[in-house]
């Protein structure tokens, strides 16, 4: 299969280009940088997207079955032992494919939009440095074949990540928003580290290939069999191994409660938001699922698995809740993201293996793919919202249709989407995740059901508020963003409205073989579906296209649980209480002290107990000659006494 | 003359050279140059070095020379490299080089402190190539004592005090080594055999398990000083924050890695059964360095100090490496060591030029300096983002050998310490990042805003550190093959 | 060799002489008592010689020489710390001993 | 008893004969040439040295009272090169202090009898002749620590010395009747035949080892030196601390090596309690001082202390490592009291806190410093530490591991004050430091020896390979 050894281009591209932009940041000014990234961009996007048709439609399938083709780039990078080694390699299957067409596509509408939105920025082609240094991360973890690979890559999104949030590093709050980022996704990714190493040290390789192969998962399972005794709480140490692997998944996809990080992460430039944090860096915990979804269906029957859909489950609803309240609209779709996530991670958690079993899986990949879509709009035209209003806050907002259409239109596209109204992407991907939830358990249904209807509520509540609700006088009236930007809003909203008619699971399967899943039109949990985000519209209608004091009533009517879910539950308070109360002044603080005083000063005590002694025996050399006279005929007697005494 | 013995020879003379020179210009100039050459030889020793493997020489040191010194105590001149000299050899040089560079511009009596700087730097090579107890301790005796000097002459702070403690402290460890060499030495007289201070004679010898039980920890502790061992680092903070820039450099990046080196090469090497028998106590010492020396870090508001103390963390990995008697940790253990060395000697030479600037070394009295200076900012930020272990730099290849070779031990006691260990990728992250946001980023300190930019002899410096770091970071392989082999040799006796 | 004398007697009686000569330098401030116990010590040992070797071996006689190379010895030390105290009483118009303790510590 | 054999004794004639004509030509000299005394004296001194180093055949004299033999020789020869130097170092203080008073040849006579002494002390066979050497070495260097006239702390060095050396040798002698009372000889062979250790008896050795140590200046018998060394002129510090102290340690040694064989088993206890005493003593008096000549008697102490672990090991290596540490101990101690007299003589100071940035203006003098406290603290590549290194050694060979470590241990505390001159000359800054000194010629060849000396004897092996051919003394 050397058809495909063109791919290490794809990852290398912005590589060069981050390089390039990077050596030459303070030499090439604004707009050939941008320019240069954006071409940069344009030629994965192509390669991307002819990789994506080369594996799909001509040469992916065998015998109907998608390959899973790797294409070494360097074989043992490190050889830790003859079995364990990071190899640098490429894996190219559906996932893969389908990750690499999001992130491209995603990723060249953002250096469009950008080339708009950054305008007039000292910092722009710092800018476009640090977003192809991201694409080449995230290109990179999508197509690594190895477990340590993608935690190489995994790190290194994590710090494009941080670069980019505290892109205005003069701005305390996007200092601190960025190390906050950077150190929770740290925390989680040590959890993911010791995972890689169990799952080393028991599956006996990195590789993918290797790791999801039938006669590794038996291997492990019969060793789990045999070695009761290495398990906690009923489960094996394995399958804290995978827990472990997906914590640091939690902690990329801002799963409850390692979500903290994504709000703040607002502070980053809106196109950053987009990219990284609705579209692409932040489902990198549900590709990692999806990778490694072998071993988690099958090892222990599962046992991880159902922790992940308990997880993805409960920061779904979590998320929707604290979304209702927020009145940064930046905030608002980070929390939605969270809670898309969360589904995402639900419909994997749900899913069966093989077959028409596999549903949820397959969903939980479309749904990513369409998210991508809709939340890059959503993000994007948000930004264009910032950009004319000098303000993120919802209050300051209203009216808008008139002044920037295009925005509003294309928002309003990607809020029907979020909200699962057909014929949009989202109703598809949404709705199948539904159908295996419930076939899964009918609690995780219901909530998912429930989840689904808060979106539509607040994504159109926030569409109200933006662009109905009141005419706000402007002291300087905003326009319609400039033509990029407006490009790619525009053809994101066309992806939006086009990708839900992809028939996904021809393409996309747990078990790699393709099959066929159609929405059953009559069917009532599709109904159900489509009638609770109808209602979730409606009730956002009466609340807020026009000025009433619903909201108002609606909030006292809840009293406490409002201000609750207001201030997200109060999760950050909490973590700076550990962090700071506990672990800086209950731990290192002490330990500090005790450095400076015990263990040096001990070391110090001696010196000074010696001078002391020196002081204290002085007086010895009196300088008497009869003392000294004493000393030595006594010194003779007691020499004389002891050999007396010892012979 | 032999290839080795030159880069004893080297320095001698530029030393020899410097005492007839007077000023600075030209005392600068001698001491590049000698170091140059001796770049220029480390390249070509590595060059010879491989090629000598590419035709099949499977010796387990190469170009050795064993000239009799003190023939009857055996004390013989005993020299030759493995691949992990090798790569010490040209760490020395390198950080050297930089390190002359970074006091370019020293002013006050620049050539007493070149003479300095190279006689410690001969020690450090002696060390490095020789392969006999007594010569080894006498060059690590060289090694230690201009640090004397060196920082109580051009140090800042308490100088005379810290460098005291240091002095007195690393003596006291090495008093503690010579107990255990003579033990070693005399032990390995018995059953007839002419007792020998020779690496290659006594690895043939069964060292005594009652004696290795006595000597092990005694020669443990006299290396794990000066490779900053948990309880016994206390000189390490103090001494690099009073010490000179160049000072700071070369100490934490090619004199604490002494202490590694050696244990490496010689203690564990010559006592097996002493080092399965103190591994799990050791083990527990490493382990509270590792985390213990992180926490402390987050504390620190002196730049110099936050350093120190990510040294004790880092330095504490190598130990805890070498006690996780396995050939990835131990792998893990030599790349770190270097990999500490070129990111802890950026470090400092970083600090050094700000400090030079502001006359500030806390964080909380300057922010912002990304905007004042950014070249060293940029540059601050990569040092450390490499010290927290990011990917494709130095830092994460070494620890991942290290974690990774820890976990592989067949044995749940030393998996958990593992844990332990890995938890301070985390720790790392915070104090560094918290370092980098309040110094670098954040409004700019009006103070100081109108401060030179980098000069070139500082780019230059900063230049060569960046570059090795990274290219350790991303060609871990070709860094490996040199380490691999000679781990291979001097494991066997450790593992059955 | 004295009739009615054995050498336990005699050691016996040099002994207490010595220790008596010891007690006196150790005691007495006056730097010329100090000397003249030291001669006691010194005249002790002189017997000794003269004694043991009449009553061990009077065939050789290494203790007589002995003993003559002692007096001499004697007077020569003796002569030499009679002169430094001079020099010491012409610098302090004294001899005591306990004064002397300029350097100390 | 003819010439042949009593050119046995050559290099006693040869001193007795440099000595006579010192006396004749300080007669003969008129008063306006006294000054040529000194460089008369230092030829002459010269003859001595270079003739005691041709080689010379070995056996006894006097029916065994004297007897020589390579290494005795050798040793005399290393005594010869310390005088040297020391004379060398001292020409400038007699050309300044003792011309004046017309003292000169004295101070030539006393020191070369005071050598004779030594040299009679060493090859001594019998006790007569070890006490009349003992005694010859003493009297001179008592006379020359009180040569200082109107300088009350001289007078007072004099005294103490004067006394306490009577009551040690007279201990000495004392212990000595003893011997000669229960063996029935002065002879060494004979004694060491007749040896079967009645308590009366080992009192007696005990009293003679003591004498001994009480010129080596163990503790608890090490008062009088630092007042000595304090109040005398410096020239005979240096001479107490380094050639008398090293004869008597080389006596000791053959004593207890090649004579008392039987006696080692109980010596070797108290000698271990000592060598632990003398260290830890000498080295914390040594932190505080103040005074340079003061505190280099307390190091000379603790040395003494570091001594004593080779004299644990009764055997060749033992003796090989004493030969070579005194060799080197005499250097370095040389070098340093010649900073401090040049310095005392030029500047008129002994204070610690005057070397206040010494090396800014005096940077050879402050080097010569450096190197000398560095190889008495035994610091690489100086030759102190090779020095120390085989001292360790030979204790370590009989397993006295114990005992190395805490002779380390000291090292380490000694270390610490070895640098306080060292901080004071490079580290310190001050407003008035001690002026530029122009040491004068004589000084500045003693001293360039000295350093050559320093830095090659331990990294050139042939000195100690050397000894070793003649460190067969059993």
């Amino acid at each position: 299969m050397n058809t495909f050894d063109y791919i290490y281009l794809v990852p290398l591209i912005p590589l060069l280009m981050f390089l390039f932009l990077g050596f030459t940041a303070k030499r090439i000014k604004e707009p050939i940088s941008g320019y240069l990234g954006t071409a940069g961009l344009l030629a994965v996007f192509i390669l991307s997207y002819y990789t994506a048709y080369r594996y799909f439609f001509v040469d992916g399938i065998v015998d109907g079955k998608f390959q899973q083709i790797r294409v070494m780039v360097k074989e043992g990078w490190i050889h830790f032992t003859d079995k364990l080694a990071i190899d640098i390699g490429i894996i190219i299957d559906p996932i893969s494919v389908m990750m690499l067409v999001v992130v491209s596509t995603v990723s060249l509408m953002v250096h469009i939009y950008s080339l708009g939105y950054m305008h007039k920025d000292t910092g722009f082609s710092r800018f476009y440095a640090y977003l192809s240094l991201f694409t080449f991360s995230m290109l990179g973890l999508v197509l690594a074949s190895n477990l340590f690979l993608i935690y190489i890559f995994w790190e290194l999104v994590g710090v494009s990540s941080y670069l980019l949030i505290g892109f205005y590093f003069e701005k305390p709050s996007a200092v601190s928003a960025s190390k906050k980022a950077f150190i929770v996704t740290r925390f989680a990714d040590m959890f993911f580290l010791i995972g890689i190493l169990m799952v080393g040290y028991f599956g006996q390789s990195f590789d993918f290939m290797t790791l999801n192969s039938d006669s590794t998962i038996s291997m492990i399972n019969s060793w789990i069999q045999n070695h009761q005794i290495f398990s906690f709480l009923g489960l094996s140490i394995f399958t804290y191994a995978l827990i472990f692997v997906f914590i640091g998944g939690m902690g990329k996809s801002a799963m409850f409660p390692l979500h903290i990080w994504l709000p703040d992460a607002m502070e980053g430039p809106t196109p950053v938001s987009a990219l990284i944090h609705a579209a692409t860096m932040v489902v990198a915990g549900v590709y990692l699922v999806a990778r490694l979804f072998p071993l988690y269906y099958h090892i222990e029957g599962g046992a991880a698995l159902r922790f992940v859909a308990i997880v993805g489950t409960f920061s779904a609803l979590f998320a929707a809740i604290i979304a209702l309240t927020q009145e940064d609209i930046k905030r608002v779709l980070a929390f939605s993201t969270m809670s898309q996530i969360g589904y995402m991670m639900m419909a994997l958690g749900v899913s069966g293996f093989d077959e028409h079993e596999g549903l949820g899986y397959m969903a939980g990949m479309f749904h990513l793919f369409t998210h991508a879509m809709f939340k890059a709009l959503l993000f994007l035209v948000a930004g264009a919202v910032i950009h004319a209003v000098h303000s993120n806050f919802m209050d300051k907002m209203g009216g808008l249709h008139k002044h920037m259409p295009i925005s509003s239109w294309t928002f309003l596209i990607a809020a029907l989407a979020i909200s699962g109204i057909p014929p949009f992407a989202g109703f598809f991907s949404k709705d199948e995740i539904l159908t295996a939830a419930f076939e899964y358990n009918k609690v995780i249904w219901f909530v998912g059901f429930l989840v689904a209807g808060m979106t539509a509520f607040y994504m159109f509540r926030l569409y109200f508020r933006i662009f109905h609700h009141k005419n706000t006088e402007y002291e300087h009236p905003p326009h319609e963003a400039p033509w990029n930007m407006s490009f790619a809003l525009i053809f994101l909203a066309v992806m939006t409205m086009a990708v839900g008619f992809i028939s996904f699971s021809e393409y996309v399967s747990a078990d790699l073989k393709p099959f066929h899943s159609h929405i059953h039109w009559g069917d009532p949990l599709v109904i159900g579906s489509i009638l609770i985000a109808l209602t979730g519209i409606g009730a956002a209608y009466l609340m807020y296209y026009k000025q009433t004091e619903y909201p108002a009533k609606v909030a006292s009517g809840f009293g406490k649980v409002y201000h609750w879910t207001k201030n997200k539950f109060y999760m950050d308070e909490l973590y700076l209480f550990v962090t700071h109360k506990i672990i800086f002044d209950k731990i290192s603080k002490p330990i500090a002290w005790f450095d400076r005083n015990v263990i040096d000063g001990f070391m110090n005590l001696l010196g000074v107990t010696t001078e002391n002694l020196s002081e204290r025996i002085k007086f010895i050399q009196s300088g008497r000659l009869q003392d000294y006279a004493m000393y030595f005929v006594s010194g003779v007697v007691a020499i004389v006494m002891i050999i007396i005494y010892f012979r | 003359m032999d290839i080795l013995t030159l880069f004893i020879v080297v320095p001698v003379l530029t030393v020899i050279v410097l005492l007839f020179v007077n000023k600075l210009e030209k005392a600068r100039l001698i001491a590049l140059a000698g170091m140059i050459i001796q770049l220029i030889m480390s390249i070509n020793l590595i060059n010879e070095y491989m090629k000598a493997r590419a035709a099949g020489d499977h010796a387990i040191m190469l170009f050795e020379r064993n000239v009799p010194w003190y023939s009857d105590f055996n004390a013989n001149y005993h020299i030759g490299v493995d691949g992990v000299s090798v790569l010490m050899i040209l760490l020395t040089t390198l950080i050297v080089i930089a390190g002359i560079f970074v006091s370019w511009k020293i002013d006050y009596m620049p050539k007493e402190f070149f003479i300095s700087l190279i006689v410690l730097a001969s020690g450090v090579y002696g060390f490095f190539i020789s392969l006999d107890l007594f010569t080894m301790f006498v060059f690590y005796e060289i090694a230690v004592i201009p640090m004397y000097l060196l920082i109580g002459i051009w140090g800042s702070g308490p100088r005379e005090y810290a460098a005291m403690k240091l002095t007195l402290m690393l003596m006291g460890a090495s008093a503690l080594l010579l107990v255990s060499l003579f033990g070693i030495y005399y032990y390995s007289g018995t059953n007839g055999m002419e007792p020998t201070f020779d690496l290659m004679e006594l690895a043939n010898r069964k060292m005594d398990f009652a004696a290795q039980k006595i000597f092990y920890p005694l020669a443990f502790i006299g290396f794990g000083t000066i490779g900053a061992l948990f309880p016994f680092h206390t000189w390490s903070p103090d001494g690099h924050a009073s010490a000179p820039t160049a000072v700071s450099m070369l100490h934490a990046g090619v004199l604490m890695k002494l202490g590694g080196y050696g244990i490496f090469r010689f203690i564990m090497f010559l006592m097996p059964e002493g080092a399965l028998f103190w591994q799990d106590f050791f083990l527990i010492l490493a382990v509270t360095g590792v985390t213990y020396g992180a926490m402390a870090a987050i504390q620190q508001t002196d730049l110099k100090y936050i350093n120190a103390y990510s040294s004790v963390s880092h330095l504490g990995l190598v130990l805890f490496a070498l006690l996780m008697i396995n050939k990835t940790a131990w792998n893990g253990a030599m790349l770190q060591s270097l990999s500490h060395g070129f990111i802890t000697a950026l470090f400092f030479a970083l600090i050094g030029m700000i400090y030079g600037r502001t006359h500030v070394r806390d964080i909380t009295k300057m922010t912002g300096m990304m905007r004042i200076v950014p070249f060293l900012g940029v540059a601050y930020v990569i040092a450390a983002l490499a010290n927290l272990g990011l990917p494709g730099f130095s830092g994460f290849v070494a620890e991942m050998n290290i974690f990774m070779g820890g976990f592989l031990n067949n044995d749940l006691y030393k998996q958990a310490m593992t844990v332990f260990a890995v938890s301070s990728i985390v720790v790392t992250a915070v104090y560094m990042l918290r370092l980098v946001g309040r110094m670098l980023y954040g409004p700019v300190t009006t103070v100081y805003t109108n401060l030179p930019k980098a000069f070139w002899y500082e780019k230059v410096a900063i230049g060569i550190l960046v570059l090795f770091i990274t290219l350790i970071g991303t060609l871990p392989f070709w860094w490996l093959q040199f380490i691999q082999e000679s781990v291979d040799n001097f494991i066997k006796p450790l593992v059955h | 060799m004295i009739e009615g004398v054995s050498l336990f007697e005699i050691l016996s009686l040099t002994t207490i002489l010595f220790f008596i000569g010891v007690y006196g330098f150790l005691t007495r401030t006056n730097l010329i008592a100090m000397l003249m116990s030291l001669e006691l010590m010194v005249n002790a040992e002189a017997v000794n010689f003269v004694a043991i070797n009449k009553y061990l071996s009077p065939a050789i006689l290494q203790g007589q020489v002995f003993s003559l190379f002692i007096i001499a010895l004697a007077a020569a030390e003796t002569a030499l710390a009679l002169a430094i105290i001079l020099h010491l009483y012409r610098l302090t118009e004294n001899i005591d001993v306990k004064e002397v303790k300029q350097l100390k510590y | 008893m003819d010439m042949q054999n009593l050119l046995l004794m050559r290099d006693e004639i040869v001193l007795t004969a440099i000595l006579l004509l010192m006396l004749v030509a300080e007669i003969i000299i008129p008063q306006k040439h006294k000054k040529s005394l000194v460089h008369f004296g230092l030829i002459l001194f010269l003859i001595y040295t270079i003739q005691s180093f041709f080689p010379q055949n070995t056996g006894e004299l006097f029916g065994g009272s004297y007897k020589t033999y390579a290494l005795a020789h050798f040793f005399k020869a290393v005594l010869a090169v310390g005088v040297m130097t020391i004379l060398l170092q001292s020409v400038e203080w007699i050309e300044q202090k003792l011309l004046p008073y017309d003292f000169t040849a004295e101070f030539f006579i006393l020191i070369f009898s005071s050598l004779l002494g030594l040299n009679f002390m060493i090859s001594a066979g019998d006790f007569l002749m070890f006490y009349l050497g003992l005694e010859l070495s003493t009297m001179p260097i008592i006379a020359l620590s009180a040569f200082d006239f109107y300088n009350h702390r001289s007078v007072e060095a004099g005294i103490k010395y004067v006394m306490l050396a009577s009551v040690s040798s007279a201990i000495l002698l004392f212990g000595v009747s003893l011997i000669y009372a229960t063996t029935g000889s002065i002879y060494f062979e004979a004694i060491s035949g007749a040896m079967h250790l009645p308590l009366l008896e080992i009192i007696g050795l005990i009293m003679i080892f003591i004498g001994i140590g009480f010129k080596i200046s163990l503790v608890p018998f090490h008062f009088w030196a630092a007042d000595v060394y304090e109040g005398a002129p410096t020239v005979i510090s240096n001479y107490l601390s380094v050639i008398s102290k090293g004869a008597a340690v080389y006596v000791l040694m053959t004593l207890l090596f090649v004579t008392f064989t039987a006696f080692q088993k109980e010596w070797d206890y108290i000698m271990y309690g000592i060598a632990i005493l003398t260290m830890f003593i000498g080295n914390l008096f040594a932190l505080r001082q103040k005074n340079m000549k003061r505190f280099l008697a307390f190091s000379s102490v603790a040395q003494a202390g570091f001594i004593l672990l080779a004299l644990l090991s009764h055997d060749e290596l033992g003796v090989k490592a004493i030969i070579f540490f005194l060799l080197i101990y005499i250097f370095s101690n040389v070098a340093a009291f010649g900073v401090v007299h040049l310095i005392s003589l030029k500047a008129g100071t002994e204070n610690m806190d005057d070397y206040n940035g010494l090396y800014q203006t005096n940077p050879r003098l402050s080097l010569i410093l450096m190197i000398a406290l560095f190889s008495l603290a035994g610091i690489p590549p100086v030759a102190g530490f090779f020095a120390k290194f085989f001292l360790y050694s030979a204790a370590a060979s009989k397993g006295y591991y114990l005992l190395v470590f805490i002779a380390v241990v000291n090292v380490t505390i000694s270390l610490y004050y070895y640098l306080l001159p060292v901080r004071a000359a490079f580290l310190r800054k001050s407003e008035n430091p001690i002026p530029s000194i122009k040491s004068d010629f004589y000084s500045k060849i003693s001293f360039i020896f000295i350093m050559v000396g320093l830095l090659v004897l331990g990294l050139y092996s042939g000195v100690l390979e050397y000894i070793s051919q003649m460190s067969n003394i059993f």
